[in-house]
């Protein structure tokens, strides 16, 4: 174990994985000589060369496309989208071939890309420039897709989404990468793709988030803590295949959940775990379930309004005594 | 002229009018409802297929647009299986799932028909990057339609290739429409291949409907990507055929397509074979009865093929699936 | 009041909205001289001129940007994409640019645009022609999205559209376009946008639906008659704004819901309305809601395998029994 | 060699001065935190902008990318407000909501700094077809880096532009870099204008280090735009800072930047004027004054303008808002 933060942990896996198998690469905009404009393949292009670290032209749709096609050959590729709000111009790309092909073809094709990215609000970046849609790619049968909410497992997932034979859509947070945690330093330390999980257990009410709102959830399950309210924060890891079980259990347990995202409410991750908790546990529930949210507004430059429109940890402690019926 | 052989030739004859054949039996078989979907003839451009095909080698890659039928059997795709795959049956190319757009082989290095228009570019830019990364000279042939050179794709993809020195063959084939849009009202130029002076690559425009021309340009330009980098080859050529069947082809006149039958890439190429003295006429009769033989056996086996199972709708979504609840 | 075809009703409203407002104009593939691919714009170039139907290189981004861009200085585009499929190439200027203008600029910029596109599947064209991705679209703040399910409301809400301010995203069905309906013929009937309507009234059950599945629904709704059990439907009409008040209503009435959509289950549409009928009417529900939506598989070619993992009126019936408890 | 009067050849030199030293004061606000987000800076390449808007007329149009602040100040702004904008204040050019890469103003027809990359291509196809759509002479002028040349936008829009011949001069801004990308490492050719090649338009590269060969140029490319249709117009120039603010510059010398630094656009100007005595040093003191003071004014307008209250949150959304539950 190392105490590392998520851009550690993610360098450490794609450098890993670079060293363990000569079929995986990198390109992307400014991955090489600027080392990554979060700095996450800084070195890099020393330690592998421009064969391997490819710096590529402002051209989203060919960096997937020819990330896409790589991978039909055999080899690995591991694209990267500056931020997600650029990967709408990939888009095509990302639903209609990589997700498509392998079924369309039979199995003819496969796809065994990664698409890493980031997204997440709350750098005043303005509208175009902070969004969380990750629900937009998890939409789409075809791909998976990966949010990690710490640095353990943003290096076990994304070494599992490079040994995955599938595309796989890797969304990082901004506001993560300096976030620390342990991380085994286990070369062969791999997070299953698809498997949700339980980040601090309690009784009284199941908070489920992933990403970046994992960590506000994990705040406010402290302040409620110093309330005498007991959370279970779940972490849900990957939208696609979508995992439950976790989930159930723990409505199972508590009888009242919320649930925790940066993106828009409507039409959000929220309401699809909603609806399966409601089609699997409908008699478990004590209360509606709550959704905290993003603010139904592109998100505006201007500090202050912007992080009225994120959810912060106080949203998350109200809709928790919301649920407990605790609010007047 | 050519360095093949009479052999080779023949089959070279032989392929482009079974491919027409197959196509018009396609036709037909669109028309009793055997065949669903979208149906895009190749009937009048098959010189280029052909011709682009025999100058490929096994371990080059192939990506084609939608109207690919030509092209999968031109790469040697059994036609049985092509047209069985219009029928939507198990045995067809790809189980049925993907029908007349979508012809692929792993086999054959034919890496799909695909019908978002110019959505191919991208990952034939791919393919070649995966040469170059293993440090191979396995090239691609890349195939579209002149109207799917006024998207993005197209000019991201030459771009990457001829900044990475990829060994990928855009080839154009301009059959003067897209859909009912002709070349001139939808691009700036009515010469595709003068958009490779953006790219200081390699271009040629050459006679679509001369097999043994886009046999040696294809040969040449791939031996160009090969060496040094992208090749944008524009075929001229022309489609006899609506873009799909039920097009209303309010676009042009019965006396254009007139002009363009008159100078038919299978006729063209018949005549140059009997001024060379290599067919006679028991030969070309031979020929024709052989492929209607074949395509006999291609609707038999099309017609008879069972359907895939019910459980073939859940196979392939993933190669890795996790699916929980 | 006139029997037309949806496909005759839409053309209608374009030529009323055309013949009203010279502001207005069409510009897309095909519609001119081929007249639509699915004849919508028949004869509109005779009537209009080149300089109104302007058909368009194959180039989805520049189609919909440059009718942002005329629309930004006081034209009235309405902007055709051949199919929802195409829409992903055109997705950053949807998203990122249609959607995020006026708020960004702070009113400096409005953008009156209409996007009419065709989706749906069912007719063999495979996995990347066959989609239903409507959800994805309605997730961002900023644009309106509506997608009619009969050909009176299809003209009414596209004249609307053409009327509003905003940037409209029009859904349109192409099996839909054979249906009939009464039409009214007034030049100034309008549908408001973001308000949902009862389409069959009852007791028993209550069945949301949109688009083609309205037309599904209402004849689940017939079969179920037949069997005494008597189905409210309601049609969402737009999915951005959200309207759950006929929805809520009828919940009130009927206890019991279900939600048909043609998309993927997923993330699709039928979970923000679940989740905001739990959120709202939680009390009145007397047993889960049932989402019935498409297999989770991009759609195969072949027929059979096609209907199977669409959504049919069986399923519909089935699934109202379901929350009747019918079913053993 | 120039038309433009001595008080508007000084005009044009107070300018370049103003927009310097306002981003030298926006990279002191940011650095001290009253600035957030992306902050990215004009200095060296001020003749173009300066240059471009010289040559517009009012009622022509004009879009940008995210690098605005010299746009907006050049094209008429308030430059109080321009900086007010990147303060989040409520008296900002778009009330706090955009920042610094969004700078817009529909009384002067700036639609727009756009920070997507090329997104602002096909809005700027779209004004102009609103031109030819009205029938009227009104032209747009586009500007955006060399590295935005290479995405689908950039050929989308041209090509549009010149298939329907729309009144758009692409203004490429060739500053060498597109972030830490040289141009060579990402274009196939180096040579921007040389893409217009692939369109059949008019294109011609300059020096965008001179201002009056910036005006001079823009203006033949307006009339063109007006008369013929599009122009793909290069400005050969250079960014002294880093790409953004936090850039960590490891992909170019200080030599480089230095010998750019002798090809200042402003010194240039400044001793043209001297050579043709239009300037002396008492004036330039006094211009020199002048900006200082209206620097001074425009950081205390910042600084003391209100926040934007908390309702401004819910507004703009939609013109016509129709949310209900
Ligand atoms: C992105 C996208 N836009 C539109 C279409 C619809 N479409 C299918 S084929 C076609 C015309 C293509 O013309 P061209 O590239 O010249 O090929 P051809 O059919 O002539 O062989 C169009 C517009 C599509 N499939 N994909
Ligand atoms: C579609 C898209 N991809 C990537 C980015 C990130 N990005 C912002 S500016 C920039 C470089 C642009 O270079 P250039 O066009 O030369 O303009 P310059 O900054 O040099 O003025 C990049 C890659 C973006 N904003 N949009
Ligand atoms: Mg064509
Ligand atoms: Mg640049």
């Amino acid at each position: 174990m190392a105490r590392l933060t998520m851009r550690e942990a993610i360098s450490m896996a794609l450098r890993e994985e670079m060293e363990r198998d000569d079929r995986v690469f990198l390109m992307g905009e400014e991955i090489g000589v600027w080392g990554g404009t979060y700095a996450v393949t800084r070195g890099f292009l020393d330690q592998f060369g421009e064969r391997r670290v490819r710096d590529t032209p402002i051209a989203e749709g060919v960096i997937v496309g020819a990330a896409i096609g790589a991978a039909m050959v055999g080899l690995r590729p591991v694209a990267e989208i500056m931020t997600i709000n650029f990967a709408f111009l990939a888009m095509d790309m990302i639903v209609n071939h990589a997700a498509k092909m392998h079924y369309m073809f039979n199995g003819e094709i496969k796809v065994p890309l990664v698409i890493r990215t980031v997204g997440g609000g709350g750098r005043q970046l303005a509208a175009t420039h902070s969004q969380t849609p990750d629900v937009v790619f998890a939409h789409f049968p075809g791909i998976k897709v990966v949010a990690p909410g710490t640095p353990a497992d943003a290096k076990g997932l994304l070494k599992a989404a490079i040994r995955d034979e599938d595309p796989v859509f890797f969304i990082e947070n901004a506001l993560l990468y300096q976030v620390r945690g342990e991380v085994p330093e286990d070369e062969d330390f791999l997070v299953p793709i698809g498997v949700s999980d339980v980040k601090r257990e309690g009784k009284d009410v199941t908070i489920v988030s992933y990403s970046r709102m994992l960590q506000t959830s994990l705040q406010a399950a402290e302040r409620l803590a110093k309330e005498g309210i007991d959370a279970e924060v779940i972490d849900l890891r990957t939208l696609r295949p979508i995992d439950t079980r976790a989930v159930i259990n723990s409505v199972h347990k508590t009888n009242r959940m919320v649930i925790v995202e940066e993106g828009w409410r409507a039409y959000g991750v929220g309401a699809e775990i909603a609806a399966r908790v409601y089609e699997l546990a409908f008699d478990h529930l004590d209360a509606p379930i709550r959704r905290v949210a993003q603010a139904e507004v592109p998100l505006p430059y201007n500090r202050r309004l912007e992080q009225m429109a994120l959810p912060q940890v106080e949203d998350v402690v109200h809709a928790v005594k919301d649920v407990l019926y605790l609010n007047e | 002229m050519t360095d093949l052989s009479k052999d080779r030739l023949l089959e070279l004859y032989r392929q482009m009018v079974l491919i027409r054949r197959f196509e018009e039996k396609a036709a037909e078989a669109y028309t009793a409802g055997k065949i669903g979907g979208f149906l895009h003839l190749y009937i009048g451009e098959e010189a280029i297929a052909v011709g682009a095909c025999a100058a490929m080698r096994p371990d080059d890659h192939l990506l084609t647009a939608y109207r690919d039928h030509g092209w999968a059997i031109a790469r040697g795709l059994d036609p049985k299986r092509v047209m069985a795959e219009m029928y939507g049956k198990a045995t067809g190319v790809v189980g049925g799932k993907g029908g007349s757009m979508h012809m692929a082989s792993a086999a054959h290095r034919y890496w799909g028909g695909h019908a978002i228009v110019g959505g191919h570019l991208p990952l034939a830019a791919g393919v070649g990057l995966a040469s170059v990364y293993k440090g191979i000279d396995e090239a691609v042939v890349c195939s579209f339609g002149e109207g799917s050179t006024n998207i993005g794709y197209f000019h991201e993809s030459v771009n990457l290739a001829a900044v990475w020195k990829l060994p990928v063959v855009f080839l154009v084939e301009n059959n003067q429409y897209g859909m009912g849009t002709a070349v001139e009202r939808a691009s700036a130029v009515k010469r595709i291949a003068q958009k490779g002076r953006a790219y200081d690559i390699a271009y040629k425009t050459i006679d679509g409907q001369n097999v043994l021309e886009v046999y040696e340009a294809t040969k040449e330009a791939l031996h160009h990507a090969r060496t040094k980098g992208p090749y944008l080859l524009e075929a001229v050529t022309y489609r006899y055929s609506g873009h799909s069947m039920g097009d209303p082809e309010r676009y042009r006149s019965k006396a254009e397509i007139d002009s363009w039958r008159a100078n038919d890439p299978i006729f063209r190429f018949r005549d140059w074979l009997y001024s060379h003295r290599l067919i006679d006429d028991a030969t070309v009769d031979a020929i024709s009865d052989s492929v209607e033989e074949e395509i006999a056996e291609i609707m038999r086996f099309a017609e008879e093929s069972p359907e895939p199972p019910d459980e073939a709708l859940w196979e392939h979504i993933y190669v890795n699936p996790q699916e929980h609840r």
